[in-house]
């Protein structure tokens, strides 16, 4: 575990906080799809362990979170400022893989994290991609900032937003990715167990090019609590800390 | 600073040592920490064949603590030889492996397996898991069982005993009894606590097996009181352990008379929890002005 | 919405009850809390004469939790009627009164004296706390001195009779048996862990008495386990506390079983916890579209 | 319990924070030598417990309190910006008697704040004053900054300052204070319990009418733990939260 200071601090709608945190090893280590484990920087023992989250962003000495505000522990560390300091270990598990001719980037409001990252890379390996993002309120939709210089993003909110499609971001892909279109693809998909388990629905006959990042409740993020057990396609469990937290759709039960 | 202790015939270089099921069987744990710093490891408890442990959800946290169902998962001791053993041979430190079985003829085919393995220095049996029903708790409930138990495994092999006991236990002077007659040569106090906790929301357990076990902070306080009663009982040395997270909890173990800590939940709040540990004893010890870490053993009593 | 609940043969018009210790005898708390709206309210444990309690410190925080060593120091019975019995008459709610003595007479004797007074709505014998040598735990590690107390108390007194048990329970089914068969008519479960804390700089233990209660969050999946394996092993009803502080908590005890629930630690915290948590409850109903809270109570197991 | 926003944060020296607080029924009945109990509003349980501080200035619908960072719970509490909110109850307890003809004011370190308190009761009243403070460190001597228009202030300091008096608070008392000038006053002490326990001596006789303001660790600091036993002058105990924090010396064995 090292000490990353806090550089950056950025609110995106009202239940997303950004950090900008100062690290080297794990800025330059760091590939899409990987993710750190975060403690605030507070020596109190409630919460107790440390917080997993995808990478965002990395460049040089600096990586970049995003987290959404849902519990104790993301709460403490949305109070937290620049010049703070929060512990992190990482980078950490199995990123997604950067193979792909086309990719179709489909992320469920905080899923957008890892694809981000994953869409910068390919910008910079000149991989053609489409980035599909579905949120469920209208205030979230201040997440399309950090997507503002991609190319072809297509977005989604399940309130109704003038100007906007109004559903999930799976509705929104049903109405605009024609088979002819994904067939030939690799499709990157992130966001609630929900939405990933509907993906073998929406593109049939994919599972094997369907790459998922999962969540799971997790205890050391490095492999030796087995805490973060998944169903394996064909039976036993994963660990999404160390198998994953990127699967093939293919490889696991949802 | 000589901070060596031993538990019977058995020398630590230093008393810090890592809890089974929470460094792995070593090699996942090692890129974050120098094992051979440690008094010893504790690897993943095992058992004859490999077991898939119990379904997700297999972790919650509660307020300064964790429950954990994981239901000793585990690659079986066959795999454990095949995939671990070499680098655990390459360790300057004590290797201790825990095991447990559904039957006691599992247990004992495990030690005897691992008797033929020089580099394993101790044996650690699980006779406490909260998490599955045989091969577990059950054990400390039925005096004439866990004698059993004892005493075939210590017929099976040569290796240092150690016997991890947990709160379940029923007359604490019988078992130590029993313990102490069969050829334990050491006990690990404590394991995780039996707990529970329901969803309100789902109005469900939130666990599969309903109850879990509580490790953390939460439980140190009681792990202690238990750790201080048991030294009063029995001359077997103790290895402390139970929501250590920092040198001072570890401390507090050594002077109420545990010989030996074990650091569990700490490793996943942060994987070099054990160093820090061990150097915040350490630093203790010369803060004290002690030359020997075998003067604050019991010291408090 | 109907909150009220019975236990056996007494009403209470809603099961959030006010822990013994936590809420003097009525009168320090009331400023800060609308005690009409709870279920009862547990006065401090009471003794026959009155009693200095153990020297300070008698708190101590750990992570979670709050450890003390009051050793139940109380006014004794005969000052507790007249200071304190005027102001708990006027209330419109249930008054508990916690009893212990140092021998079974001293039980009685209180058992006598309360029983006159028709105000008092309950007894609840402590026979579980970790912080006075008598009067305390050794009845739990002893079957038969709990057969004679409790139906030595039973005969002196024709109130509703309430045991209040701690986790030292010998042997669960044997105590449960005994309580049944000598007319409790429902259980507290749980009084405070017994628990340690040693000051490492100082080299002692923190409190005179070495060993003192654990309360707080830090005890409540322990607590929650405990009271599921009471409600599985007796149809006596069971007020579950131990770290209750939200009503999330307290809902957690009801759906295992709990008919009522305790809030202790949690006043000290806050002392309009109770009321708060109470209303938490309300919402809940509300928000799940149950009428009766009834409906809730067991509904996990 | 009532939530109070912090409206002013002040540091002094390294170890002192100061919170000027919105909450008016606290703002309007705190007397000098009464506390508040104070949690920061994170929703956590480590640490568990309220902290006592004791009340260092209230008007209107605000009042002020200032702690040392010692340990969790101070700590995560200076953490906290203008702005943040805390939950307090009080005022509690039984705060210093008034009724002084001449009062002489001891304050060893953060024992200053109730008597800063006490001071401007006794300004307000025209009861005259000395007010003596010993701390240990010279950086804590920014705490003079809180006595600054006070007449008749003496400090003294355990480091070397030059230009200062070395010592402590006692020292600095036998030094300047004659019997004379003592012997009409009433005392009134706050401080590290070493210096409390020493009075008896500095002022032989005097046990009548010395005000000790106590600490002892508390739970619920208004009377139902049974926590913040100390020993009573002939046996028994006192309860500092309900019959303190002030206490005549001649109550108390320390
Ligand atoms: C590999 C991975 C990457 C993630 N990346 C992001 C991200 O980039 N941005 C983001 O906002 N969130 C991300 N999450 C989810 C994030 O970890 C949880 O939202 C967070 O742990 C909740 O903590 P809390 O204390 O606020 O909530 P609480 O509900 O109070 O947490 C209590 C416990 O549950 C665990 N927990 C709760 N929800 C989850 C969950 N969905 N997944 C895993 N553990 C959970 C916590 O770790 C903690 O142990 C990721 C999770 C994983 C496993
Ligand atoms: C009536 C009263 C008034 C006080 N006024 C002030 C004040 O104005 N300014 C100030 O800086 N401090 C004051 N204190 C002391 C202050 O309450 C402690 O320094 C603080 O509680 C320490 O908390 P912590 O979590 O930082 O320390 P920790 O050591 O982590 O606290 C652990 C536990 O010990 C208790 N504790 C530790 N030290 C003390 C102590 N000396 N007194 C009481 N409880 C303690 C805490 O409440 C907590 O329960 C006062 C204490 C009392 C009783
Ligand atoms: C995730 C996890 C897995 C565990 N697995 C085992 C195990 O396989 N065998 C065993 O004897 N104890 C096991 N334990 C118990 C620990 O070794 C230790 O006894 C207990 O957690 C108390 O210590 P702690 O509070 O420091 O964690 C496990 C604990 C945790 C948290
Ligand atoms: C300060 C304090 C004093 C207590 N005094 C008594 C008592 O006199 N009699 C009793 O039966 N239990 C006593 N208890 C135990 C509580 O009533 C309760 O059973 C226990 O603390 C667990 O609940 P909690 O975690 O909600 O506090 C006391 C607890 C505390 C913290
Ligand atoms: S989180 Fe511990 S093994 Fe994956
Ligand atoms: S702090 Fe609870 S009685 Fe004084």
């Amino acid at each position: 575990m090292s000490f990353a200071r806090i550089c950056r601090k950025e609110r995106f709608g009202e239940r997303f906080v950004c950090f900008e945190l100062e690290e080297r090893d794990i800025a330059s280590q760091a590939r899409p799809g990987q993710f750190v484990m975060v403690r605030p920087g507070f020596r109190v023992f409630d919460p107790l362990l440390p917080r997993p989250f995808a990478v965002l962003s990395a460049n040089d000495d600096r990586f970049s979170l995003l987290f959404e505000v849902v519990g104790k522990g993301t709460e403490l560390l949305s109070y937290l400022e620049v010049g703070d300091v929060v512990e992190v270990l990482g980078p950490l598990g199995r990123g997604f893989s950067l193979d792909a001719r086309f990719g179709i980037l489909l992320a469920g409001g905080r899923g957008l994290v890892p694809l981000v990252f994953l869409a910068r890379e390919f910008e910079k390996r000149g991989i053609l991609f489409s980035f599909f993002l579905g949120v469920r309120k209208r205030k979230d939709l201040a997440l399309l900032r950090l997507l503002e210089d991609l190319p072809r993003v297509l977005w989604s909110c399940e309130e109704a937003v003038s100007g906007g499609f109004c559903g999930t971001v799976l509705d929104l892909v049903g109405k605009c990715l024609e088979r002819a279109l994904w067939q030939g693809a690799k499709i990157y998909a992130c966001g609630p167990e929900g939405m990933l388990r509907e993906l073998a629905t929406v593109f049939p006959g994919k599972e094997e090019d369907i790459e998922v990042a999962l969540e799971a409740r997790m205890g050391c993020g490095f492999g030796v609590c087995l805490g973060c057990a998944i169903p394996r396609r064909g039976g036993g469990y994963w660990h999404v800390c160390s198998d994953g937290p990127v699967f093939r759709l293919s490889e696991v039960v949802l | 600073m000589n901070l060596s202790v031993t538990l019977g015939r058995m020398t630590l270089k230093n008393p810090v040592v890592l809890a089974s099921g929470t460094c792995g069987y070593g090699r996942e744990i090692a890129p974050y920490l120098d094992l051979n710093t440690l008094g010893a490891i504790t690897v993943k408890g095992l058992s004859l064949f490999p077991w898939e442990g119990n379904p997700p959800p297999r972790l919650f946290e509660v307020r300064a603590g964790l429950l954990n169902s994981i239901g000793l998962e585990n690659k079986g001791v066959e795999r454990f030889l095949q995939e671990d053993l070499p680098f655990l041979e390459a360790l300057d430190t004590r290797v201790f492996v825990n095991i447990w079985g559904k039957t006691v003829e599992e247990y004992v085919a495990v030690a005897r397996k691992l008797d033929a393995i020089e580099r394993i220095d101790a044996l650690e049996l699980n006779v406490s898991c909260p998490n599955v029903e045989k091969g577990g708790a059950s054990f400390l409930l039925d005096p004439e069982a866990l004698r059993e138990l004892v005493g075939r495994v210590r017929e099976a092999t040569g290796k240092f005993l150690i016997v991890k006991l947990g709160p379940k236990l029923q007359d604490w002077e019988v078992t130590v009894r029993i313990l102490e007659e069969e050829g334990a040569e050491a006990l690990s106090v404590t394991n995780s606590f039996p707990a529970m906790v329901v969803d309100v929301e789902r109005m469900d357990f939130v666990f599969a097996m309903k109850s879990a076990g509580l490790s953390g902070p939460a439980i140190k306080p009681l792990a202690l009181k238990m750790v201080y009663d048991l030294v009063g009982m029995t001359e077997l040395p103790i290895i402390g352990m139970g929501g250590i997270m920092t040198a001072e909890d570890a401390l507090e173990f050594l002077l109420v008379g545990a010989r030996a800590v074990g650091v569990g939940t700490a490793n996943l709040v942060a994987p070099s929890s054990a160093v820090d540990i061990l150097e915040g004893i350490k630093a203790y010890l010369l803060r004290k002005d002690m030359e020997n870490i075998e003067d604050l053993i019991g010291r408090v009593r």
